[in-house]
């Protein structure tokens, strides 16, 4: 056991986990990644390409090497970084990417043909024989590509979203991110204080110094005391503020329930929209490591992280420890194991002017050049003045100094500054709105943090004209780091740069011979940085390698792009919320719960549901329920919710003018109590919509439109009357949900409705065709009706306050009983209109025009509509193809929609395409399937036979073309 | 330098010493015959084939940065000749047959793998459209399948068929899409281009044309004046800015696209699936992540990034149609500058200035077209004639009102 | 990305629709002369300028607004926003 | 009066009674007795003196005034007018009256109201609206009304006071608003059971 004395773990308890299989004991305050080394595992996964065993590397999420699948089942949740996953009681982790177990992984092989691996190597072979790529090479690698698996079962948690506004976001409850937000909240803004950890306190946690000469945590635990008594500030732990959006939107996830056992019924995780006013960037920064030959064994790790394990976790990797540094951090670790009683058995500083702060050996002017031991380190080769040693050790802790965790500030392209002073990249040009305070602004000893996050919060409230005062801040450490930058120590050894995707310093070496120098070309060619860390602990190093190959500066050199998110999210919170059935509204008809009664089949319809069909006892087949409501409909009284087409109420002097540029075809001159079929189309000539308009009154109009353009047709008529026409009287609002409509239609429609008006005359004389009126119904209930036809039928539309639908529908339906009064669905519908030869959906594509449709000469040239001027291009006006009406030659021969159609005889490709077949059915009235469809030259073709293609399905179908209205082509129906 | 697996194996021997760069960086000549604005997928195709198939010479490709930095090193990496329009699906269909020798030829392996897309559809009216569609790529030659219900469900198991908003009706199946790896096609065309003598030049801006009695004469640059027989401007998103140099005003905006990819997972998705209910499509790299993406975020932008509202609206697309993938997280995350045309089609023309060449308007789909498109702007520029799958890519079909509109969204470029 | 509604403060933008450059608020009169010609520049071309631009975002989840908003295409940041109608009022008064 | 029986927004067959559910502090009721009518101003129409009308973001819900009219702001010249218990009459028509000149049409069923009320003070409600709409809260308070989006429904949020809100929604899609509400709510007060 190499768990050590004190540090902030919760000894009394003792929580119970498991690594690949294995039970092993730890503490709340844990990590996955502590209890483990606790519990002297140190092997605990393999690099990707090489499959070299890997130990843990870092403590925090920058982790490119401990890997692990957490969970099992439904929940197993791939390359978790297990140095962030906070342990609890039942935890199960497996290791990843390996055949066989992990101590002996099969694919190791891969390590022995390195060689054969370098960069950029499947770029150059794979080629021969062609077939080969596809059927050998690519599933071979593929095989061995990716890291953990997914369970394949769909994801069991709830996930939700949320907003929070703020006046001052801190991001970071580090020291700097501490006395900001205390700065803040003090002052009464509105703060909101967010934390990955578990725990606030950042790197203080890890630390040894006392702060106001008491440890760190007391002064910690009254700043959480005092921020927890504020009600202006919201404290967010294990909440990751992972993307800078524009205009002061954050993304965050809040990990609610992945530290428990069991999230019950509640969510697992959140994601945050937060917008903020100001913003303080308190992230901290990463260590950074320098590459020496192999570097990667286990047991080697970046030095902070040792001595985070050490003070926080009171655990270390091995017994007997040495350090490899470029500065004074490094001495810190040696400290601070000495003082908790781990041996320390050499600091190897690459300075001349080393010397030991403690009473451990230092190598000064000195390099560790290579390391031994297979599956976790035994002993390092130190390189110094006096020739080299080999020093045994478990673990080595490596230290080259610190990069500033500038990817948030960076996230709207603002690229970080390389600052020679501080031999690191720092914030440069920020998202408008933040600030950067502490280590992540180069700011990283204890006093400087805690300053720099007071002023940046008095800085950004001084912004929203808030004062605030600093606060009296304890003194802390204020040490220098002392460093002399080394970036890799040569040899022809592998030394490894990014540990997770196997990249070296001579691969680096590799593209720079090849040309691939930009650090675009760098990171594409050889994969740094494009594993599940981001390079957090590689980018840097790989440029200043990169740097000193080219002999270009650093700051020349530059940085690939920081891009969201900052840590790596599960799709499952930003999908968030109800992804299954709920995953987008569902509309409902004011008829649905009367359908639902009857048994009716529901379909969607865009946003709806609708009754697709009515099925009665005995049929077994949905066409004999579509037959039969069609038959009905025709030969009696069919009802049918037509609620779904949009209504758009139109008031005002200049309604009439308004709609006459709406619409191609003339609307003001419409008399009250009429209605018009009418035709939107785009200002570039093509057809947006068709529907009806009702004139209810001298300066009110009611507009229908189709069911799937009536967001967009209101959208524009608001642009109409706002952008274009802005001087016209005219006023709009939508009542679409507000009325039941239901179309009542056959030949006995009159009949039936005369059962429910209010001594209304529905005489032919009185209410011909096309007339509108408002009326009562069923005893004073306020009622619309529109005599309009979809079906060729006597047809009616009856509208009545939605609440009501589904009463006047049952009521209908119960009254027309002797009439064959049959409720009908959208299968109907659609028969119906075809067999009447009506374009809908399938016809108004966005691709046709009026012309097409046969309506070329509702398009006035007398007046300004939008659409008017376009419609007579030349490409329009010369595409002959126009909607036709196709016949089986043969009636027992399918139509099918999407069918090609080519003159018979006719080769069949796409440049003797004559057409196609918009929409299809199978019509009982005319006996066999009918179609619609766009032909050329359609109109001069009637009585031809021409050949529907439908090779998808291997169908060549001849049909006799005819006029698109199967049924009642005179209208007289319609008038009667 | 040829590459091939007995290269490799010697180099490996050898310790890596005898790699020769990829590509000279040759200082700019004075005077070009073929000078191609744009060191993108595009532009490095185009120049491959001047220089190649149309065996013309002094040929310079200037890039205003490194190579490869457009479009093609952003994508999410699809080929497929799916197209429903005339004007548009022998082209894809050309792209499509080049892209299966591409690697051969150039002698590079850019991973082209056709393990098919599938594109579903969710009612019978989409249902009808994709059969119109489907239909349509056999009559050009291609391949295309419709499947029913029953065959996707063996097919692709993981997709949500029974929880769902709007159920999976069938899909529409192309066996020859697929993917290839984006960067090495941009590196494979130039490495050959560079090998035919073209000259590849990076950090190069074009800053202005110079232009005389309507015709030009050359391009000025951030590393001085270059001469030119002909200019061909094949630069994306860019396009507006630099032939507003020329003086040109032109049907296209410029959007911004997102595109996402996973952490690394052991292989689960088969090709390439494209949800018909939502924004969302996806396809497995062969290195492990799933790349995907959704709609463009809607408003113009030259930024390269974009915003949590469409990254939210992506990711809930994926969420409904494969909730097995809720586990795994989105790594990484950006945006590219897509010059999406007023018709949602391309442009391969003439333009009013003589000697300039526009290459343009490629929306969010330019990668798929990247060996067609550099064919037939070789072509063009080579023979002053249009190849015969791109007559159709006018810059005068929207005064004629000859729109290539596969969508039927109208003047719109943000809803192409 | 925060729309500034001139009667309403900042909005989130989801809950508005873009449509694009503002340029579209100036319709051509359809019975003039060279309307073709004027509707094919109106319709299809456009400056597309990185950098400032003015462009017509609708507040389809709000109060159906048209607005005028003046935004920088390279940074995203926003200059300022207007009502579409009072633009196009002041327009007509121009003319 | 019409003999037909209406239902509510929420309703199943027969289901005339509103919905009602409790999560915690959380009351959620279907409100289907308002009576709702749009009001435009014509050209130039200088603004009616019977009802107050408030300005953008506003809404004067006291329905302390005169026969329990209220009214919200919902575009530039046009408001929603909301009068209480009068769902079942014609109440465009009283709205024509009370406010002549301009343009009326009737809202009543276009919208489901959804009123929230919380037992334990301001923090459930705005806990609650913090998980749905993206408001900020600091200037949402009582007489704030606005228009917003609710997981891709639109809805008008209306603060009555500190500790009640209503959601009006279209009423087609009443059944997902009921859904997106009472999951949340549900979902809060399982977090505060397991805090």
């Amino acid at each position: 056991m190499t768990r050590l004395s004190g540090g902030l773990i919760d000894r009394s308890r003792t929580l119970s986990f498991t690594f690949n299989g294995r039970s092993y004991p730890g503490h709340p305050g844990d990590t996955l990644v502590s209890a483990l080394l606790a519990n002297d595992v140190r092997l605990v996964g393999r690099s990707f390409k090489y499959h070299r065993p890997r130990g843990v590397f870092s403590a925090g999420s920058e982790e490119p090497n401990a890997l692990v699948t957490l969970g099992s089942g439904a929940r197993a949740e791939p390359n978790t970084r297990a140095t962030v996953a906070e342990l609890f009681d039942g935890l199960e982790a497996r290791s990843q990417n390996h055949a066989g177990p992990l101590g002996f992984d099969l694919l190791a092989v891969n390590d022995l043909l390195s060689p054969f691996l370098a960069a950029g190597f499947y770029y150059k072979t794979f080629m021969w024989p062609k077939a080969f790529w596809e059927k050998l090479y690519e599933p071979a690698i593929r095989r061995a590509a990716g890291l953990g698996s997914l369970s394949m079962q769909p994801d069991p948690d709830a996930y939700d979203k949320g907003f929070l506004h703020c006046d001052l976001l801190v991001i970071g409850a580090g020291p700097s991110g501490l006395s900001a937000a205390l700065t803040a909240a003090r002052a009464g803004a509105k703060v909101i204080l967010a934390d990955e950890d578990f725990r606030l306190g950042g790197r203080l946690l890890a630390e040894s110094h006392t702060v106001d000469d008491a440890p760190a945590t007391d002064w910690i635990a009254g700043v959480e005391a005092e921020l927890a008594s504020l009600p202006n500030l919201r404290l967010m732990r294990r909440t990751t503020v992972w993307g800078a959006f524009d205009h002061g939107i954050y993304g965050a996830v809040e990990r609610v329930a992945d530290h428990l056992p069991d999230p019950g019924a509640g969510v697992r995780q959140t994601l945050w929209r937060i917008t903020a006013r100001r913003v303080v960037l308190a992230a901290g920064a990463t260590e950074r490591h320098i590459p020496f030959a192999n570097n990667d064994r286990p047991g080697i790790l970046l030095a902070g992280a040792m001595r985070a394990y050490a003070n926080r976790w009171a655990a270390c990797p091995a017994q007997r420890v040495a350090i490899f540094t470029n500065n004074d951090d490094g001495h810190r670790t040696a400290l601070d194991l000495l003082g908790k009683g781990v041996q320390v058995a050499a600091v190897v500083d690459t300075r001349p002017d080393a010397t030991a702060l403690g009473p451990y050996r230092t190598y000064p002017a000195a390099q560790v050049t290579n390391t031994w031991g297979r599956r976790g380190l035994t002993a390092i080769r130190v390189a110094h003045e006096g020739g080299s040693d080999w020093v045994t050790c478990d673990a080595l802790g490596v230290s080259g100094g610190w990069n500033p965790n500038v990817h948030l500030a960076s996230h709207q392209r603002g690229r970080p500054v390389w600052d020679a002073a501080a031999q690191a990249f720092l914030p440069g040009a920020c998202p408008p709105g933040m600030i950067v305070a502490g280590a992540a602004a180069g700011q990283g000893s204890t006093h400087a943090a805690l300053h720099s996050g007071a002023k940046a919060a008095q800085t950004a409230l001084a912004d929203l004209g808030i004062v605030a005062n600093l606060p009296d801040l304890p003194r802390a450490e204020d040490t220098p780091l002392n460093l002399r930058p080394l970036w890799h120590v040569p040899g022809k050894r592998r030394a490894w740069v990014d540990f997770q995707n196997d990249v070296t310093v001579n691969d680096i070496a590799l593209a720079h011979r090849e040309n691939m120098r930009p650090v675009e070309h760098l990171k594409r060619w050889t994969t740094l940085g494009m594993a599940t860390d981001q390079g957090k602990t590689a980018n840097v190093t790989a440029i200043a390698v990169m740097a000193d190959l080219t002999g270009q500066s650093i700051a020349a050199t530059g940085t690939t792009i920081y891009r969201p998110p900052y840590t790596p999210v599960s799709l499952a919170v930003l999908g968030g919320g109800d992804t299954g059935a709920q995953f987008r509204p569902r509309r409902l008809t004011p008829t649905h719960p009367w359908a639902q009664a009857q048994g009716a089949v529901f379909v969607e319809v865009g946003p709806w549901m609708r009754a697709q069909y009515f099925p009665r006892p005995g049929e077994t087949h949905w066409r004999q329920s579509v037959d039969r409501e069609v038959l009905a409909t025709r030969a009696g009284v069919g009802l049918c919710d037509v609620t779904t087409l949009g209504k758009v109420d139109v008031q005002g002097a200049d309604a009439g003018v308004f709609l006459d540029r709406l619409y191609c075809n003339p609307m003001a001159s419409l008399k009250v109590g009429m209605v018009r079929y009418g035709l939107m189309l785009r200002e570039d000539g093509h057809v947006f919509d068709d529907g009806t308009c009702a004139r209810l009154g001298a300066e009110h109009y009611v507009v229908t439109t189709t069911t799937a353009q009536a967001g967009p047709v209101f959208r524009q008529m608001e642009f109409a009357r706002q952008c274009l026409w802005p001087d016209l009287d005219v006023h709009l609002i939508s009542t679409t949900d507000a009325w039941a409509q239901i179309s009542v239609a056959g030949p006995q429609a009159r009949a039936l409705l005369g059962r429910v008006v209010d001594g209304f005359d529905l005489s032919n004389a009185a209410f011909p065709f096309m007339a509108c009126a408002n009326l009562t119904v069923c005893g004073g209930l306020r009622a619309r009706l529109f005599r309009i036809s979809f079906s060729g039928e006597l047809a009616y539309e009856l509208a009545v306050p939605a609440r009501y639908g589904a009463a006047l529908m049952a009521r209908l339906v119960d009254l027309g009983a002797d009439l064959g009064a049959t409720p009908y669905g959208t299968e109907a519908l659609g028969v119906l209109r075809i067999e009447k030869g009506h374009a809908a959906g399938n016809e108004l594509n966005g691709q046709t025009t009026a012309q097409m449709l046969g309506l070329g000469r509702m398009v006035s040239a007398k007046k300004d509509a939008i659409g008017t001027v376009m419609s007579r291009r030349e490409g329009l006006v010369s595409d002959t193809r126009i909607l036709v009406g196709l016949l089986p030659v043969d009636a027992a021969g399918p139509v099918v929609a999407g069918s090609h159609l080519f003159a018979e005889g006719a080769v069949q490709q796409t440049d003797t395409d004559q057409g196609w077949v918009t929409s299809a059915c199978y019509s009982p009235h005319v006996g066999s399937s009918i179609g619609l469809g766009f032909l050329a030259d359609g109109a001069a073709r009637m009585g031809e036979v021409i050949v529907a293609a439908n090779p998808l399905q291997r169908q060549n179908v001849r049909l006799r073309v005819v006029s698109p209205h199967f049924i009642d082509p005179d209208g007289g129906r319609l008038r009667d | 330098m040829r590459f091939s697996a007995l290269r490799v194996i010697k180099e490996a021997l050898t310790g890596h010493k005898g790699w020769q760069p990829l590509w000279r960086n040759p200082d700019p000549q004075p005077a070009y015959d073929f000078v191609i604005v744009g060191g993108g997928g595009h532009g490095l195709a185009t120049a491959y084939y001047l220089s190649t198939t149309f065996r013309k010479a002094r040929i310079a490709v200037l890039e205003k940065g490194w190579l490869g930095q457009g479009n093609i090193g952003r994508n999410t990496t699809i080929i497929r000749s799916n197209y429903l329009l005339p004007g548009n699906q022998p082209f894809y269909e050309f792209s499509m047959k080049l892209w299966e020798g591409l690697e051969q030829a150039f002698n590079f392996n850019a991973m082209v793998s056709q393990r098919g897309i599938v594109n579903l559809f969710h009612s019978d009216g989409q249902r009808d459209a994709y059969r119109r569609r489907g239909n349509a790529v056999l009559l050009s030659g291609a391949d295309a399948e419709l499947l029913d219900r029953d065959q996707l469900r063996a097919m692709i198991p993981f997709l949500n068929f029974d929880n769902t908003r709007f159920p999976i009706k069938g899909g529409l199946s192309q066996r020859r899409a697929g993917t290839a790896r984006h960067d090495g096609v941009a590196w494979g065309y130039a490495r050959g281009a560079d090998l035919a003598g073209v000259d590849l030049i990076q950090n190069c801006e074009v800053t202005g044309f110079r232009i005389a009695q309507g015709r030009v004469l050359g391009v000025e640059t951030s590393r001085g004046y270059i001469g030119a027989g002909k200019v061909g401007v094949a630069v994306a998103g860019m396009t507006s800015q630099v032939m507003a140099k020329a003086g040109l005003r032109l049907p296209i905006e410029s959007h911004v696209l997102q595109a996402f990819v996973s952490e690394g997972l052991k292989p689960v998705i088969p090709g390439v699936i494209t949800f018909g209910a939502g924004h969302f499509y996806i396809s497995q790299s062969d290195k492990g992540g799933l790349v995907f993406g959704g709609d463009i975020d809607g408003y113009n932008s030259y930024a390269q990034r974009g915003n949590l509202a469409v990254i939210e609206d992506v990711a809930e697309g994926g969420m409904a149609l494969m909730p097995m993938i809720g586990r795994a997280r989105l790594l990484r995350i950006w945006g590219g500058i897509m010059d999406m045309s007023m018709d949602g089609s391309p442009i391969i023309d003439r333009t009013p200035v003589e000697g300039l060449y526009l290459n343009a308007g490629w929306c969010y789909g330019g990668f798929k077209a990247t060996p067609a498109s550099g064919y037939a702007f070789a072509h063009l520029l080579a023979t002053d004639t249009p190849h015969d799958t791109a007559r159709a890519f006018r810059l005068d079909r929207f005064a004629k009102g000859h729109v290539i509109d596969e969508k039927g969204a109208g003047a719109q470029p943000n809803l192409h | 990305m925060l729309i500034p509604h001139p009667l309403l403060g900042p909005r989130d933008a989801v809950e508005f629709t873009y449509l694009g450059d503002a340029s579209l608020l100036a319709r051509p009169d359809g019975l003039a002369e060279g309307a073709d010609a004027a509707f094919h520049d109106y319709v299809y071309l456009r400056d597309n300028p990185a950098g400032v631009h003015r462009e017509l975002w609708y507040h389809e989840q709000g109060d159906r607004s048209w607005l005028v908003v003046t935004r920088n295409t390279v940074t995203h940041e926003i200059l300022g926003a207007e009502l579409a109608r009072d633009v196009a009022l002041a327009m007509r008064g121009a003319k | 009066m019409t003999d037909l029986i209406p239902i509510t927004a929420l309703g199943t067959p027969g289901g005339t009674q509103p919905q009602r559910a409790r999560f915690g502090a959380l009351h959620l009721a279907e409100d289907d007795s308002m009576g709702l009518a749009s009001f435009s101003l014509r050209r130039g129409q200088g603004a009616p003196q019977a009802v107050a009308l408030p300005g953008p973001g506003g809404f004067l819900g006291g329905f302390a005034q005169g026969q329990g009219i209220g009214a919200l702001w919902m575009a530039p010249d046009q408001w929603l007018i909301l009068g209480t218990g009068q769902a079942l009459g014609d109440f465009a028509a009283q709205v024509a009256v009370l406010l002549p000149g301009g343009c009326v049409t009737d809202q009543t069923d276009a919208w489901a109201g959804i009123e929230i009320t919380s037992d334990a003070g301001p923090g459930p409600i705005e806990a609650l609206m913090s998980k749905l709409v993206n408001i900020d809260l600091a200037g949402f308070g009582p007489g704030r009304a606005t228009r917003t989006g609710l997981e891709h429904m639109s809805v008008f949020v209306l603060r009555r006071s500190e500790s009640q809100i209503a959601v009006l929604g279209m009423r087609s899609a009443a059944a997902s608003l009921w859904h997106a509400l009472t999951t949340a709510a549900a979902r809060l007060d399982h977090a505060r059971g397991t805090a």
